[in-house]
């Protein structure tokens, strides 16, 4: 096990991994930028060392600043985070050939799911459902409707050179699709100077799920489960939870098995998160991150384990001590994303000073957090102040703790996504889960 | 305003847990300040005695503290981290010492980061008043190396 | 502005529980701050809209916002919890009404607590200048139940 | 279930019950003095009501003030938490008679309990072990022999109209015993007039352990097991946890029929605790606490309930949801009561003003407190800031995740017990359970 860990991080994930190395009885080197050095990892941390000016590529990107403090700390691993240089890959390297255990995968691994398309057919070999449609672009419109026949409407239709949302076309039928080729090939002709089309089976009301591996260094894995993170404004996570409410026993185990054929395609060590999207029993894999992730607290709310501490025994060489059998998900976990934004005014963020923080206690929930009263949030960085999560014996009870929870949540100064979540509580569609990754961006029109 | 009067204001302050207090008359202004008067911040950071060397970066909080030992000084910050070395080579005479006069352009200084020897650079023309840092010893980002009285 | 002034003001502070005080006139100006006077001080609590008659007990903070109506006015306050009656029975004139002059014997109103009609007296002798609850209500621990400009 | 309740107490357990209560869907009203104004349950509370100056007896004490309180906020039910009016007969009958609910057992069975000698004689009908001892006053030197052979040495002598140490004498043998009683009976006869003895059997090694109870209006009660309060200094609890390390399970199970045998006889509804000396197997009724304790969060910690819903669904007429057997308990859980004292200066109580409060935060624990940065904490009330639980897989577990969340525990400006408790943490008497009653009372010694 190592003695001593360097956190290449900040906010709440570098205080959130302190904890864990406190326990595990190992010493932690914080980093900071001049600008979080009233920050509280700087304050928790064994150590820490200044590495640069505020911007992250003068600090929490630059790998020699952080290479160099973990030389003169002498720590034996280094921890990314996520974020920064989690799925750096070079910077994975480097630290191995200084003989410095870099906490997460291999860079070959890391690479293996960077590279989307080259991803998609590794999950395909390995019998994973992706999005069907076209391999490549398609040759003619009778090959394109022909193909749309075989996967099923409605399906998209996408410029090969596109951007911008031009040159994309939703289709129904033959002769929508038709005159969608027609249209996004004219019109990426003119934008692009390349007409060339594909076509992917359109999946209009998609949840976003996915699934918690753990991969050791011997060849074991374990998956813990699904995470729900469907409540999704534009891309951007703000609730998830677990179990999923939209999927039953069953394609649970099959996405869970399906992730973890694809984690051993790609000789994956370490954790992850294999996405998907989901629509009607369907599963499709989007991508896999190779690192672990902001809303990792839910799986560690219904099953008992702490990811961070796996993270940490499987780059130390330590077997798994879990089989699939021991993994048991118990009641039901939702994580709320604090962030200094104003959902008022299109979440725009809210840099400036907290008056006072007063996180809410009590019994069923968990606050991960970096912050304080007086605490002046520096405009550098992502807006997640905290996490608020809320653990219950099953979703309704889980809501009803969240009400209280975040009812009580102060937080003076800068305006946060609190009230977006409270309102979210007590909308009939969140409480009953009949929703899709489209359900906040149209909320927000109304 | 007598002497007297100022300090018959600060025992009021004192007794009556005053945070600060502002005077203004005709003919003179005064205005006093307690600490803290804008908030509880965090203690500053140190190396927990843990940190054995190599690891005896010096605390963030030195900075400041340094910087206040005489009027008009002003530090040569490290501009990386990395481990100190005054002189290029372990036999060799250190770059300059303390009385030394430097320009800009003068090399201060070795800071071996990643492997790689960095020549600092004293940016800065005056002389060289102290040495902050004991050769190699670690540094970190910002931390004064050496105190400059500016020509 | 002579020392005993400044400590005149201070015990005011003290007295009336001030954060920040500023005084400006002709010939001097004064500015005196508390600790914590930008630091989070609980919100004033409120009776939540939820909280339907009977139970629009008035906000705590309404004491000192109250207190700050008039310059030199004093409250009467309420000395137990209860409800507000301001005739001893309800065909009956009021005790006192805004205008009337009040002794510290003087009956200013009842408040009932736990089915006792506890006769409330002025403490002070002035001017009822202002009635500040209505009849009915319920009141708090110390709220204001009148502003009485002392004789 | 009620819609509205008033929680006559302030601090912590005003803000634990707040949080219960808005779960279920209940308004509360806060009472405060002049002194808790900006006191956090004050503000997290639906409404709040000034109800007297800072000095107990005119304020939380003050039953006409509280009564008053309740009427004009027309409440269905008072919580009255645990000391103040908790244990107050009358209070409970003046609330009652006003057809206001209060949260906890009759006057009648708070009243049996509060009679201690009527307590230990309705424990020995029921069964229940108590101390073995005289009945009453002994008639002569040789009864008192025979009965310290009989109840077996050692034995402890004590002054009927004893009082600060004075008559008491303890006896390991029949020739200390007959000295012991003349020594005894000289000095209580010179200090009070009358020297009248009587003996018990001495316990020199005990372990503070008690059995939560539960018990509804339906003549239904269950136990929630054990908390081992051990760990006190001068008879105040400093660290509680469950399962006690010293008992086992038939134990455990014995001590629990044992708590119920003596609810059934006393006619006890709503929760209480059954507190019992144990020492090398046995067990002997104290006297039962009939109200909630402050250690409450370690049963619900491990047992997953929440005892303050259980008090106000008994309060309002419901039948218990659960059945002895479907009472489980999960892992370790210890709490620490942090408390404005310097452990320094022999525990002297600290009032002052919190600079900064930034409790632990991330998984396994659990905080209850009342207190944030720049709060002044009055002098009038007792010194707990707050309460730390901390929940692990078992002792060892537990004890490595108390360490952390002591160590990152921020509370400057008063001095507390946080110091205290990490010393206990390192303390291998304690690590290894090998302390009794006495322990931290002679480790301040050394």
């Amino acid at each position: 096990m190592f003695s001593r860990i360097l956190i290449a991080n900040r906010g709440e994930i570098a205080v959130r991994i302190i904890r864990t190395c406190r326990r595990l009885g190992i010493e932690t080197v914080a980093v900071f930028s001049e600008a979080d050095r009233d920050s509280l990892h700087v304050r928790l941390a064994d150590a820490a060392v200044c590495i640069g000016p505020a911007p992250s590529n003068r600090s929490y990107l630059h790998i020699p600043s952080i290479i160099s403090a973990a030389e003169i700390t002498d720590v034996d691993a280094i921890h990314p985070g996520f974020g920064f240089l989690s799925e750096n890959g070079h910077f994975a390297d480097v630290c191995r050939s200084l003989d410095i255990a870099f906490i997460g995968p291999t860079s070959q691994s890391m690479a293996k799911m960077a590279d989307k398309s080259g991803a998609r057919n590794m999950a395909k070999e390995s019998g994973v459902p992706v999005c069907p449609g076209s391999e490549g672009v398609i040759g003619s419109d009778e090959e394109g409707l022909q193909l749309a026949r075989d996967i099923g409407y409605p399906v998209i239709v996408k410029a090969s050179a596109g951007g911008g949302g031009r040159g994309i076309r939703v289709a129904h039928n033959d002769v929508s699709l038709r005159s969608g080729m027609q249209q996004a090939r004219a019109e990426a002709e003119a934008a692009f100077g390349d007409g060339s089309l594909y076509i992917e089976k359109f999946i209009e009301h998609p949840r976003h799920i996915e699934i918690q591996v753990v991969c050791d260094e011997h060849g074991n894995m374990i998956h813990l489960g699904e995470r729900d993170c469907t409540t999704q404004r534009r891309h951007q996570k703000l609730i998830e939870e677990s179990p999923s409410p939209a999927i039953d026993k069953y394609t649970r185990r099959a996405m869970g098995d399906a992730a973890l054929r694809l984690c051993k395609a790609a000789g994956y060590t370490n954790v992850g998160t294999v996405e998907f999207l989901y629509e009607k029993g369907q599963y499709y894999f989007m991508e896999m991150n190779t690192r672990i992730q902001v809303e990792h607290p839910v799986t560690e709310m219904v099953t008992g384990l702490d990811i961070v501490e796996e993270q940490i025994r499987i780059a130390s060489g330590e077997k798994l001590r879990y089989r699939q059998k021991d993994i048991v998900a118990n009641g039901h976990a939702m994580e709320f994303r604090i962030n200094a934004e104003d959902p008022a005014r299109n979440f725009a963020p809210c840099p400036g000073k907290i008056n006072m923080y007063a996180p809410p206690q009590g019994e069923n929930i968990r606050v991960d957090s970096f912050v304080y009263s007086g605490y002046k949030i520096p405009p550098n960085y992502d807006s997640m102040l905290a996490k608020l999560i809320v653990h219950g014996k099953d979703r309704t009870d889980t809501i009803a703790r969240a009400r209280r929870a975040l009812a009580e949540f102060i937080l003076d100064g800068v305006k946060t996504t609190i009230p977006f979540h409270l309102t979210m509580l007590d909308n009939s569609r969140f409480v009953n889960h009949d929703f899709d990754i489209n359900f906040v961006d149209e909320q927000m029109k109304l | 305003m007598s002497l007297d009067k100022i300090r018959e204001l600060l025992t009021m302050m004192n007794d009556n847990d005053l945070m600060e207090m502002e005077l203004e008359e005709p003919d003179f202004k005064i205005r006093l300040k307690k600490p803290g008067a804008n908030l509880p911040t965090v203690a500053p950071m140190q190396m927990a005695p843990m940190m054995a060397a190599p690891a005896q970066v010096a605390p963030a909080a030195s900075a400041p503290a340094a910087a206040a030992m005489e009027a008009g000084l002003i530090p040569i910050p490290s501009p990386i981290v990395g481990t100190f070395y005054r002189s290029p080579a372990p036999e060799a005479d250190a770059f300059v010492k303390e009385g030394d006069a430097v320009n800009a352009e003068s090399i201060v200084c070795i800071i071996e980061a990643m492997k790689i020897m960095n020549e600092i650079k004293a940016e800065v023309s005056g002389e060289i008043v102290k040495v902050m840092v004991e050769n190699g010893e670690p540094v970190e980002y910002g931390q004064p190396l050496f105190m400059v009285r500016p020509a």
